[in-house]
């Protein structure tokens, strides 16, 4: 049970760590991005490109990963959002999905579809504790999960640059008229996501590998654990990640391990229908 | 309002190019394939043209309907034996009960969460075909569906199976019409564009969006049952999120919430892929590119560019 | 306007011309190949259309068949039955004498119909039971059948390693199901139940629950049947988790992208496969290996090394009876054909290969090398 | 008290909290029958809010709504219209996309019964319903003026004539009870004459009227009874005069707003 607990755990701070970024562009824009998963498998593969084919070592892998999800980030702003940001959402959410298309199979035309994956910063040991044994990258994915947390918390209530992101995730007339400029806070937002990506890439690289489909597969999984949390809520997205995370692993174990997605998709449909503002999030009223 | 002269004579040709059509390409499987396939696809974009035109939602979920549409018919007409006819209407009922029932949740939240709650419903109905294996036959799927028997003629050739398609059509389009001119329509526009002015007006925000979400997937669940008698063998791969976002994308090509965009708009990106084959591992990235260009470039579809381009002309003519 | 027109004249007369001679002077054998080249399926598909492109061009290389130059129409079915259904019409408006096609089972069924209908060979090499058993009278199996590796990796199991309380963990997709039917049959024969079954979804990242429920009825070993994604999971975490007991893997597990994912894991696995190319001691593989590798820079499995040789027994067949459907159906049926795997001679249900190996992995600086620890021939004759 | 008839609508303590804002606390009021009865009050003073409780679109914390003999609290807005209440909103609601008739025929729906079936399949009852639809709407545009104009995109109408289309549909609906809110906001002065008389008209078809409206010189003209609210609390209520030079009102209300009366 314990062995079950721990994997779980890790299994949720990476559809966390999938969502933190996601909830960052989804506060600063209003819209869901389809195209974040894919995002987030480009961090993995940027790292992959760099360690394969220019023979880097992890670290300078990481830098550039680091580095062209900036870039990603930017192209992701001025290509799938800006050109459409006076329109309805519901045209940034398509684009998103566009975007998801393209990038996915990029990936497919670029990598191939083998699946690949990425040595982890701390090496292929394992930790035994008692019963329970877990690979010690779960323990970093542990720690950069409880960090990027508190870092993201600490970012927006406590610095200036956050606060002024938290005001244009807010209400972007309200921000222009603080003289925020709304459009470079918003692409920093990108950036800033893009970056968390490459994170939380090289985070499920070594577990997950690393493949075209992915991506598809993460986003969805944050979905849930982000709809259980409360829509743009870090908290509830934390903690809808581990619960969700815990939930699988003890669904297959012990239930079924035949209907285990049918279960996630209808915690999803229930939580939905009866808490549709999720365990954290706050109910918004309607104005006339 | 009523349909304008130039309208009714435009849409005879349309519909007499239609019926003559086949007669040039009846020696070509390839293109006779490529018509019967657009004909299906244009009722499916039918379908999310209800939800996303006339409610302004997003529903990625579309193949889930078409799934349960296809699987009924199949199972129906093999299973029973009942005649492929009734099987389809009983099948499309079906798709649209489903629809119903996932509308009394799905109504009451709007934006994100519906696209979501879409999402995971198609999910659901094809994770569920691919594990209740005693039923559904698993990843196998049904094969050697029988084609549509009407009376003594057995509708085999594609050439025949192209003016069954084109008979659903025509109902799927006279339906629409008629939904739009009619109460219905015009209570889901408003509460499309203003869903609590609407309900001030005295319109019943869930029974409108309810009614609109059965006849969405009645006409689903009818593509399904036509594409599953039209390949003959059906199986969970074919009904996965992406038939959803091809669905989506095709109603906002041609211009959602018009008579004519899904009909332009299946056609066109039903040739377009496959024009795209010529260019084998990169035509999925083209077209990603190109749905990003159209919401930037046309966001209101083929439709709104022509609209646009009428204007224009007509703002000449006025000069 | 009297130029325009001229050049018009002389332009429609010369594509008259191109058309001509392409037709009469350089007559050609037109083969379909259909398989995934586009999406996740492409993993597997995307070698074998590389072993057709061999093939061809070796036969093209030597003088054509029977001096007739081989043309190949290649189409993708990406992921869906309508893909493969487009790509089947693409491949017959050419007019192709029979056709390569792809390794998916539920593309195969739907395009079984106008296989029938047009009348037309259709070969693959694929593993699913099913396929022959709805008696198609023009599609050809050149792989060893889920009936064949199935039996011979838990005959393996039972009577090689003595494993008397296996535990079974398969995929949903029909790859999973139908070998689970087969593992059970075989097991049964063998009066033994196992203690626990486990089932996933082949895009499953994690494997903990499953496999913590099967550490819970203390089997003495694990058959998979799964593929190659979820396969590296299955056995990674199943040593990760620290059950130390042997694995029985299906061939995806042979797959080279596998053992990289593994890592030093695959130390002690058993897989079934029907061939590997990679380390078989013959020298014809291992030349044709090398040639297949520094052509398209992947590494072949399998399935690539069947297809290239199913692709050969075609071109046999063409040169023995001409671009003929029926009669190459006919010589098929009847003839066999030794190629680089082994050889091949169809049944009644046209079940071509009938036989398999199990391999057994061991690390050597950092990589897997297998060694094979059993030969199995099922040939009925 | 009474201009004539009974009370068609009594609000009683009514109340409503916003997370722990109290807007609206303890307001009674009665409007009595065939009546024009105005809210008003400075900004955020409640009256807007009052209205979205009495069309159902917010429910009360507390107090009661009885219209009818039959409290009518909890209702939803949609069944408040079938009741006999329509509204027309400050921030114009124009369905966009639709024509003004189409507008308009949208409020004659909560009036009809052909089922869907028939709708589709066009039976005789359908189209005979679907031209009483049509019929009603255009007398309720003739009725504003509008009836030139129904086959417009109702979003390219000009601002005032909007709000006329707005009123057309509240009218369409069959109200006894009709809500307006601000219906002169953005109306030039020949415009606010033209819909002095259509109030009038509107009273003299039967239908009584709620008010909130802030140009005062309307309000004194055409009401029977003036409600004053002020930060959510009723200060004051009598017919116009009295309050024209009711001392708590001129403190509390025309003080801070100049320009008025």
């Amino acid at each position: 049970m314990i062995q079950e607990i721990v994997s779980g755990l890790s299994i949720g701070c990476i559809y966390a760590m999938t969502g933190f970024g996601f909830v960052l562009i989804y506060n600063a824009v209003g819209a869901v991005n389809f195209a974040y998963g894919e995002i987030v498998m480009f961090g993995g593969y940027f790292g992959y490109l760099a360690i394969q084919s220019f023979g880097w070592s992890l670290g300078l892998a990481f830098l550039f990963s680091i580095l062209a999800m900036a870039g990603l980030g930017i192209f992701n702003d001025y290509f799938a959002y800006f050109p459409m940001r006076h329109r309805p959402v519901v045209t940034v959410i398509i684009a998103s999905i566009g975007l998801s298309i393209l990038l996915r199979n990029s990936a497919l035309a670029i990598w191939g579809p083998d699946p690949v994956k990425i040595k982890s910063f701390v090496g292929d040991q394992l930790v035994h504790i008692g019963n329970v044994v877990f690979p010690l990258h779960q323990l970093l994915i542990f720690i950069v999960t409880a960090f990027i947390f508190v870092g993201q918390v600490f970012f927006f209530s406590r610095t200036s640059i956050g606060r002024k992101l938290e005001a244009t995730a807010q209400d972007q007339e309200m921000a222009k008229l603080m003289g925020i400029k709304v459009n470079r806070m918003i692409l920093l937002t990108f950036v800033l996501a893009a970056c968390l990506a490459s994170i939380a890439g090289f985070l499920l690289a070594p577990l997950w590998f690393l493949e075209p489909d992915v991506g598809l597969y993460i986003i969805v999984k944050a979905f849930i654990a982000i709809v259980i949390g409360g829509f743009g809520s870090v908290y509830g997205l934390m903690a809808g990640g581990l619960f969700l995370g815990v939930t699988e692993v003890l669904v297959a174990s012990h239930l079924t391990s035949e209907y285990k997605d049918v279960i996630s998709f209808l915690i999803l449909v229930t939580v939905l229908i009866v808490l549709p503002q999720g365990f954290f999030g706050e109910k918004v009223a309607e104005k006339v | 309002m009523g349909f304008t002269k130039r309208q009714m004579i435009v849409t005879l040709i349309c519909f007499a190019a239609a019926v003559v059509l086949p007669i040039f390409f009846r020696g070509s499987r390839y293109y006779m394939n490529l018509f019967n396939l657009a004909g299906i696809f244009i009722i499916l974009t039918f379908s999310l043209n209800y939800i996303h035109g006339y409610l302004g939602l997003i529903s990625i979920g579309q193949a889930g309907f078409f799934a349960i549409g296809a699987y009924i018919t199949a199972g129906l007409t093999m299973g029973l034996g009942i005649n492929y006819f009734p099987a389809l209407l009983l099948a499309s009922i079906a798709a649209a009960l489903a629809g119903v029932l996932l509308g009394l949740p799905a109504s009451r939240i709007g934006g994100h969460y519906f696209v979501l709650i879409t999402l995971a419903f198609g999910e659901i109905v094809r994770l569920i075909i691919l594990n209740w294996k005693e039923v559904t036959h698993g990843t196998n799927g049904v094969n050697n569906i029988p084609p549509p028997r009407l009376g003594p003629l057995l509708i085999e050739s594609r050439f025949a199976y192209y003016y069954l398609v084109l008979f659903f059509i025509i109902v799927t389009m006279v339906v629409a019409a008629s939904v739009r001119r009619s109460k219905y329509g015009r209570s889901m526009l408003a509460t499309k564009v203003g869903e609590l002015a609407a309900n001030v007006m005295g319109i019943n925000p869930l029974s409108t969006k309810l009614i609109n979400f059965g006849i969405s997937s009645f006409f689903a669940g009818l593509a399904g049952g036509l594409y599953a008698s039209y390949i003959g063998s059906i199986s969970p791969e074919a009904f996965d999120v992406d038939l959803s976002v091809d669905i989506l994308t095709m109603t906002l090509v041609g211009g959602s919430g018009t008579i004519p965009g899904p009909v332009i708009g299946a056609t066109a990106l039903v040739f377009l892929k496959e024009w795209l084959r010529a260019v084998k591992e990169y035509y999925m990235i083209i077209y990603g590119a190109g749905i990003v260009l159209i919401m930037i470039f046309m966001p209101y579809g083929i439709m709104g560019l022509l609209r646009r381009v009428r204007d224009v002309i007509s703002s000449r003519e006025v000069r | 306007m009297k130029k325009i027109v001229g050049n018009f004249g002389l332009a429609l007369l010369s594509a008259c011309a191109i058309l001509f001679f392409s037709t009469a002077a350089f007559a050609r054998i037109d083969v379909g190949v259909i398989g995934s080249m586009t999406s996740g399926l492409a993993l597997l598909g995307q070698r074998q259309i590389n072993s057709a492109i061999l093939a061809a061009e070796e036969w093209n290389a030597k003088g054509g068949i029977n001096g007739e130059k081989t043309k190949l129409a290649i189409e993708d079915s990406g992921k869906s039955t309508t893909q493969a259904m487009t790509a089947l019409d693409r491949v017959l408006a050419e007019n192709v004498c029979a056709i390569l096609g792809p390794i998916y089972s539920f593309q195969l069924f739907a395009m079984f119909p106008e296989i029938n209908k047009e009348g037309v060979p259709l070969l693959s090499t694929s593993g699913t039971r099913k396929l022959t058993q709805m008696g198609n009278r023009w599609y050809f199996r050149l792989y060893p059948h889920d009936g064949i590796t199935k039996r011979a990796y838990t005959l393996f199991a039972v009577e090689e390693l003595g494993c008397t309380r296996p535990a079974l963990m398969c995929v949903t997709t029909e790859y999973g199901k139908s070998g689970y039917k087969i593992i059970m049959d075989v097991l049964k024969s063998k009066g033994i139940k196992p203690v626990a079954v486990t089932w996933h979804e082949k895009s499953d990242k994690d494997m903990t629950g499953q496999l913590e429920r099967i550490r819970r009825a203390h089997p003495s070993c694990i058959i998979s049947q799964a593929h190659p994604p979820d396969t590296a999971q299955i056995i990674r975490q199943q040593y990760e988790l620290g059950i130390n007991i042997p694995h029985i893997a299906s061939s995806a597990a042979s797959m080279p992208t596998v053992h990289k994912l593994v890592g030093k894991y695959m130390e002690g696995v058993y897989v079934e496969a029907a061939a590997i190319p990679n380390y078989d001691p013959d020298p014809k593989i291992q030349a044709w290996t090398k040639k297949y590798v520094k052509k398209f820079r992947t590494r072949p499995d399998s399935f690539a090394l069947l297809y290239y040789d199913t692709a050969n027994f075609l071109f046999n067949a063409i040169k023995a009876v001409g671009p003929d459907r029926k009669k190459i159906r006919d010589w098929l049926e009847k003839n066999s054909y030794k190629g680089l795997a082994g050889r091949y001679k169809f049944d009644k249900e046209h079940n071509g290969a009938f036989f398999a190996i199990i391999v057994q992995y061991h690390m050597k600086n950092g990589k897997a090398i297998p060694t094979v620890v059993k030969k199995y021939d099922f040939t009925p004759e | 008290m009474n201009t004539s008839g009974g009370a068609l609508i009594e609000v009683e303590d009514l109340g409503i909290r916003f997370g722990g804002l109290l807007a609206v606390s303890d307001v009674s009021f009665h409007v009595s029958e065939g009546s024009i009865h105005a809210l008003i009050g400075p900004n955020g003073a409640g009256k807007t809010t009052i209205l979205n409780m009495i069309s159902g679109i917010y429910r009360p914390s507390r107090g009661k709504i009885i219209y009818g003999g039959r409290n009518i609290v909890g209702l939803p807005p949609y069944m408040v219209t079938r009741e006999g209440i329509a509204r027309t909103f400050q921030n114009i609601q124009v369905f966009e996309g639709l024509s003004v008739l189409e507008n308009v025929m949208v409020a004659r729906h909560v009036r009809t019964s052909v089922n869907l079936l028939s709708t589709i399949l066009k039976t005789p009852k359908a189209r005979r319903e679907e031209k009483s639809i049509a019929d009603k709407a255009v007398e309720a545009l003739r009725f504003v003026g509008l009836a030139d104009r129904k086959d417009m995109d109702a979003m390219n109408l000009p601002y005032g004539q909007k709000r006329l289309m707005e009123i057309a549909r509240a009218l369409a609906t069959e109200p006894h009870l009709l809500l307006l809110d601000e219906p002169s906001a953005g109306m030039n002065e020949a415009e606010v004459l033209n819909l002095v008389n259509f109030i009038n008209q509107i009273r003299e078809k039967g239908i009584t009227v709620i008010l909130i409206e802030h140009n005062m010189r309307l309000v004194m003209k055409i009401s029977d009874r003036i409600t004053v609210l002020d930060f959510g609390e009723k200060i004051a209520e009598g017919p116009p005069e009295e309050i024209q030079n009711d001392p708590r009102v001129i403190e509390a209300y025309l003080g801070t707003e100049n320009g008025y009366a």
